[in-house]
């Protein structure tokens, strides 16, 4: 026997207040017979029964507001009701239970989604991280210059004495106008819109002087303009670091010879038989015997941190990595000491090429445990190198060049290379870091162990 | 291999391994090691790209010959 | 003239050679079953609506059975109809299937207009059944040029337009009329004078009530009907017809009957009081023909019985169907703004 | 026989110049002609010839049954053209002006153009409405408005504005052969426009627009009675280092956004002239169609030369003071390519 339900009184009704209920528990009712009065946001509205029975139970009491379909009373069955007039006899379908509203067609697809317009990629974001908040405050005008620009101070690099942010910091931070065609250009000919003048009215920036900037005339090796901007930006961000680390470290330095017969030799015995794409250098052979040595000597291989040493977690080496325009980055390669000389190659290659192109992680960029520097590739005999804080040490090779050099007591020639290492005093001292140059030494005089 | 296709395979090889090298308007004599700033990686890659499209087995005592584009072109003609 | 669907099934029977008096018992018994047919669709609609099975607007048109089941007895299958939201009535008397109405009311794809009209925008180009219109007295143009291309092509067709008394009151209605009596065009105009406009009695909506008489002042043929005898309905309806239809220019049948339920689900059906309600049950016009046919024996009970056994099937069948039935596809949304290739008569 | 009859005949086979109002009168005479479901039904198109004498001497051609004069009864008997449409006929519908199409809204929007999608694909309705539209004639705020945006806003209906001697001719039939309902709106100071028709001149096509003047350096966008207006303007600017390219629209609805967005592509500027008032008009949504589609190739903002945002005033100075003109046309082409828009 099908309860008696909260009936839908309108198109957009959802819920309705029961205002009186017109019959008892006990009550007989019959199809059609008005049981209860529902208030709507028009009037009180008199609600039918669509079937015969008895009032069972009142489920909602006057005064509640239930959702559409909520049962309102029990109804049982007219048990003993004399047998119904043939008209009203109809076999009633079995009622279905109060069913949810009938599931609502899809609403009609939402409109077509508006095209958006792609975001357009700045060419001015992606400025080097900002400095740290200078402690002098900006000037009233610097001020509501940025407030009239929106331009948030924190992130403007001061230029004036002692790191004030000056007007021309906030002209250099403001986004220039331009014409969407002519952001577009300077994108695609890599101008800077900071350095083009707008012809347009205030100041606009329009395609034509966009193209009038690309073709300024530029020396095919001076750099682009936009790479000045980076270079001088990376350029700061270099020196900020190495200034710290002298600052901070007392560095102590040692040096030593190392005889890379053996090493040569077994390097040009192997290289002979692969093409060219799977031969090794010897920088990876440096690379991997210095990361051996690492993981012998750990108290060189970690960070110092507020006044004491942590060890890293793996041998993890920081490659100092020139860049051909200038500068220098310097990717990790992770657990160095883990890989095979081919796999270190690879890797090797792979992070190099990546870091050339700009396309390192981040993650790719920290987390180096000690660091090696490899400029003998540019022909210098012996380098002494600056220790990126907060690790402790960093390894130096030159050029692997011919000396005399004496071999049990015979002079000959041989291909030799010298090691030095920079190293933070307050981790360790000299005794440590003369182990690490002797096991490096000692590993690149059996080169198959490598 | 005639002394044009030698010019153009080199250009090309040195042009994928440095992109902003500018190598159409690079010296023929110019020293891709000192001049043009090539470290012992780049010049792997460029020697990988030279036998890869002349088809020749270059070993690393060859190397000296390959010092510069016109030494490069030199080389390949006789070789290839 | 045959009356479509019920009528024709009996008539084979062998009463219809008997001759006049059995043909007219069975045109009677027709005219009862489809009265009850439509008094029981839209109670099952109430109940459907109720249970938020049927949304939107629904209006309904217990009460005024009688002028559909009698006009539309009076056409052939070949007239048109043209009508407007109160159109269950209409579209079951003109032979639109129960199913087709009652899943268009589910928004369901197998309704007679694809689920996109709903109870006030039913369609069927079979019947020639060109829809409710949902704006007062936006019907009947449609009506006047559907019968002036009649007119232009000689075919011997007629427009049935049915609307309320608040359309006449409409401009369009006095252009139509006008429009329509002047170039004499094949039209019947049935208004279904219930007494009401939705909450506007007609003496408060209208400074002339007699409608038949204002009709008349565009030179149509214009007589009012008892809408709650469906005898004196279709008498009315098919000799209209006949005259309309052999160029006796338009006609206009004022049918005076009466709504028991409120306008719509959504009115209170505060203006007017319950005792005019019962007055005018007292004249339902499915009682007084069930009355008289049961006196003159024509009738009996298991007749009854059997007529809302066949009836309740019907509908159960429909109500199962529609609820059964798939929506239409959300991707069709933009079909049929314009026309597929396929150029129409 | 009447002699519009035999000397129209002569203009329509391209013998000797013909007016807008002659070509739009061929193309009457040749549906007519051609399709004896076509009918033609308006206020005044029979026995007085057609407001603009459009229609002039076709009711002694083919009859009062198919060019019927109606009763002031625009609902009626532009409900009767669409419920005849229904009914398999071709009428062509002509209310008299688009000023008193307002009272024939009701049927043009709820039954027109929703009855094909409402009725699920069922019933179509293959109807032409022509009427007249536009000022510039001094005939004040009531007779004088450009309401064809109104109607592109509506799907279901297809909106053309002839701007040609060659579209007045050629738009009718193709029309008449659309299974949809087709609003063809004639601007008013076009009928008198002469010109040479090519000999043989029939249907042209409905749905692209078309580049009247071909340029390098701004788009100018237009339709209508402000076609000769804005080519007036692309010679003056010619004479002063702008190259401007003019875009018929022809089809109102719906637009020809291939055509507009490749002359923005290659000019970067556009002006879209609209005599109708600039808020929600057809130049607006003309407008967000350029910023959506063709955004990066903007080199100035979109501009718009529009009617005044007051009803037309009927005093000569005033009336041409409210409406587009050559010279903010120009002006408008030379913000956009200077750069100070």
């Amino acid at each position: 026997m099908p309860d008696f339900t909260m009936p839908s009184l309108g198109a957009d009704m959802e819920r309705g207040t029961l205002t009186r209920w017109l019959v008892e528990p006990g009550d007989r009712v019959h199809k059609g017979d008005i049981v209860a009065v529902v208030e709507t946001d028009k009037a009180d509205i008199e609600v039918e029964c669509f079937d015969d029975g008895v009032i069972d139970t009142l489920l909602v009491q006057p005064g509640a507001n239930v959702p559409v379909g909520t049962p309102l009373a029990r109804l049982t069955s007219p048990a003993a009701a004399p047998s119904a007039p043939p008209s009203t006899a109809k076999p009633k379908p079995p009622a279905a239970k109060p069913k949810p509203p009938a599931a609502k067609p899809k609403p009609p697809a939402a409109e077509p989604k508006r095209p958006v317009p792609a975001g357009h990629p700045e060419p001015e974001r992606g400025k080097p991280a900002p400095a740290p908040r200078r402690p002098e405050p900006a000037t009233p005008l610097v001020q509501r210059l940025a407030e009239e620009r929106g331009i948030d101070l924190t992130s403007v690099n001061g230029t004036g004495h002692g790191g004030r942010i000056v007007r021309a910091d906030i002209e250099r931070a403001t986004r220039p106008k331009a014409s969407p065609l002519a952001r577009r250009l300077a994108t695609e000919l890599g101008v800077d819109l900071h350095h083009v003048y707008g012809s347009g009215a205030r100041g606009v920036i329009r395609a034509d002087d966009v193209r009038a900037a690309a073709r300024a005339p530029r020396r095919p090796a001076e750099p682009r303009p936009a790479a000045d901007e980076k270079q001088a930006a990376m350029r700061r961000a270099i020196g900020r670091l190495m200034a710290r680390s002298k600052r901070e470290i007392p560095h102590y330095y040692l040096g030593t010879t190392i005889d890379m017969g053996e090493a040569t030799g077994w390097l040009r015995r192997r290289n002979r038989e692969l093409p060219v794409a799977r031969r090794l250098l010897p920088a990876a052979m440096l690379l991997k015997a210095s990361a051996l040595a690492a993981r012998e000597v750990p108290e060189l291989n970690g960070h110092w941190l507020d006044e004491k040493f942590v060890p890293g977690d793996g041998v993890h080496l920081g490659i100092v990595t020139a860049l051909r325009g200038g500068g220098l980055v310097t990717p990790t390669l992770r657990r160095a000491d883990e890989l095979s000389l081919d796999d270190l190659m690879s890797a090797l290659k792979d992070l190099l090429v990546r870091a050339r192109s700009g396309r390192l992680r981040g993650s790719e960029l920290d987390g180096a445990t000690i660091t090696v520097t490899n400029l003998g590739d540019q022909g210098v005999e012996s380098v002494t190198g600056v220790i990126f804080p907060p690790q402790v040490a960093l390894l130096g090779f030159g050029r692997i060049v011919q000396r005399p050099w004496a071999v049990n007591g015979l002079l000959g020639v041989r291909p030799v290379v010298t090691a030095t290492l920079a190293a933070d005093h307050r981790a360790t001292d000299g005794y440590t870091g003369a182990r690490i140059l002797e096991a490096v030494d000692r590993l690149l005089q059996h080169p198959e162990e490598l | 291999m005639t002394p044009r296709q030698a010019r153009e395979l080199a250009v090309r090889s040195l042009e994928k391994v440095a992109p902003d090298i500018d190598a159409g308007t690079v010296g023929g004599d110019a020293s891709l090691r000192e001049d043009l700033g090539l470290d012992s990686l780049d010049f792997l890659g460029f020697v990988e790209e030279l036998s890869e499209g002349s088809g020749l087995r270059i070993d690393e005592d060859d190397y000296p010959e390959l010092a510069t584009l016109d030494a490069c072109v030199t080389y390949l003609t006789h070789r290839a | 003239m045959t009356r479509k669907k019920t009528a024709e099934k009996r008539n084979t029977g062998p009463a219809a050679a008997a001759g006049a008096p059995d043909a007219a018992v069975e045109e009677r018994r027709g005219l009862l079953h489809e009265m009850l047919r439509i008094r029981r669709f839209e109670e099952r609609c109430v109940e459907l609506y109720s249970a938020a099975e049927i949304r939107g607007f629904m209006h309904l048109y217990i009460g005024e059975e009688a002028v559909a089941a009698g006009t539309m007895a009076a056409l052939g299958p070949d007239d048109a109809v043209v009508t407007t939201y109160r159109e269950h009535g209409h579209a079951l008397a003109r032979g639109v299937s129960a199913e087709a109405i009652m899943a268009e009311m589910f928004g369901r794809s197998t309704g007679c207009s694809r689920g996109r009209g709903g109870s006030m925008h039913l369609f069927d180009t079979a019947t020639r059944f060109y829809g409710g219109n949902a704006i007062v007295a936006g019907g009947l143009p449609l009506a006047v040029g559907l019968a002036l291309a009649d007119r232009m092509r000689g075919a011997d067709r007629v427009t049935a337009c049915f609307f309320g008394d608040g359309a006449v009151a409409e401009g369009e209605f006095h252009e139509c009329m006008n429009l329509a009596a002047l170039w004499h065009l094949p039209v019947l105009f049935v208004c279904e004078n219930n007494r009401y406009a939705m909450g506007t009695a007609l003496a408060r909506e209208h400074a002339e009530t007699d409608l038949a008489l204002r009709a008349s002042s565009y030179g149509t043929v214009s007589w009012a009907v008892d809408g709650m005898d469906v005898l004196a309905v279709s008498t009315a309806a098919r000799r209209a017809a006949e005259a309309v239809r052999w160029g006796g220019g338009p006609h206009f049948l004022e049918m005076r009957t009466y709504r028991y339920r409120a306008h719509s689900m959504y009115d209170p059906d505060l203006y007017r009081d319950k005792s005019e309600i019962e007055e005018w049950r007292r004249h339902d016009p499915i009682d007084a023909l069930t009355t008289r046919m049961r006196d003159t024996g024509e009738l009996g009970d298991d007749d009854v019985a059997a007529m809302e056994k066949e009836i309740a099937a019907e509908i159960d069948a429909a109500v199962e169907a529609a609820k059964a039935a798939p929506l239409e596809p959300v991707e069709d949304l933009a079909r049929f703004v314009y026309s597929e290739e396929a150029v129409r008569p | 026989m009447t002699t519009t009859k035999t000397r129209d005949a002569d203009k329509a086979a391209g013998n000797e110049p013909i007016t807008y109002r002659e070509a739009m009168r061929a193309a009457l005479r040749d549906a007519l002609t051609r399709d004896d479901r076509v009918f033609l039904m308006g206020e005044d198109v029979g026995r007085y010839g057609g407001c603009f004498a459009v229609s002039l001497g076709l009711l002694e051609e083919f009859g009062p049954e198919r060019i019927r004069d109606t009763p002031l009864s625009e609902s009626a008997f532009v409900g009767a053209g669409i419920g005849a449409a229904l009914a398999g006929m071709r009428p062509i519908v002509e209310i008299m002006t688009v000023n008193f199409s307002l009272l024939a809204l009701d049927q043009i929007l709820n039954n027109a153009a929703t009855l094909s999608h409402m009725s699920g694909g069922q019933v179509g309705v293959p109807l032409v409405i022509r009427m007249t539209t536009g000022a510039g004639r001094q005939l004040a705020a009531q007779h004088s408005h450009s309401l064809e945006g109104w109607y592109a806003h509506i799907p279901g209906l297809r909106i053309l504005a002839p701007a040609t001697l060659e579209d007045a001719r050629g738009m009718l039939w193709t029309a008449l052969e659309n299974p949809d309902p087709v609003l063809i709106a004639e601007h008013g100071s076009l009928y008198g426009m002469a010109g040479e028709l090519p000999p043989g001149a029939g249907a042209v096509d409905i749905d692209r627009a078309a580049v009247r003047r071909t340029g390098s350096d701004v788009s100018l966008i237009t339709y209508g009675g402000t076609l000769p207006k804005t080519l007036d303007a692309a010679e003056r600017l010619a004479s002063e280092g702008v190259q401007a390219e003019v875009i018929d629209l022809r089809s109102l609805r719906p637009l020809d956004d291939a055509t507009i967005m490749s002359s923005v592509r290659r000019t970067h500027r556009a002006v879209i002239v609209d005599e109708a008032w600039r808020s929600g008009s057809l130049s607006a949504e003309i407008s967000a169609r350029i910023t959506e589609q063709a955004f990066y190739d903007l080199d100035a903002p979109v501009g718009r030369v529009c009617g005044a945002e007051v009803p037309i005033p009927y005093a000569r100075h005033l009336e041409e003071a409210a409406l587009p003109q050559p010279d903010d046309i120009v002006a408008a082409a030379h913000r956009a390519v200077s750069g100070d828009a």
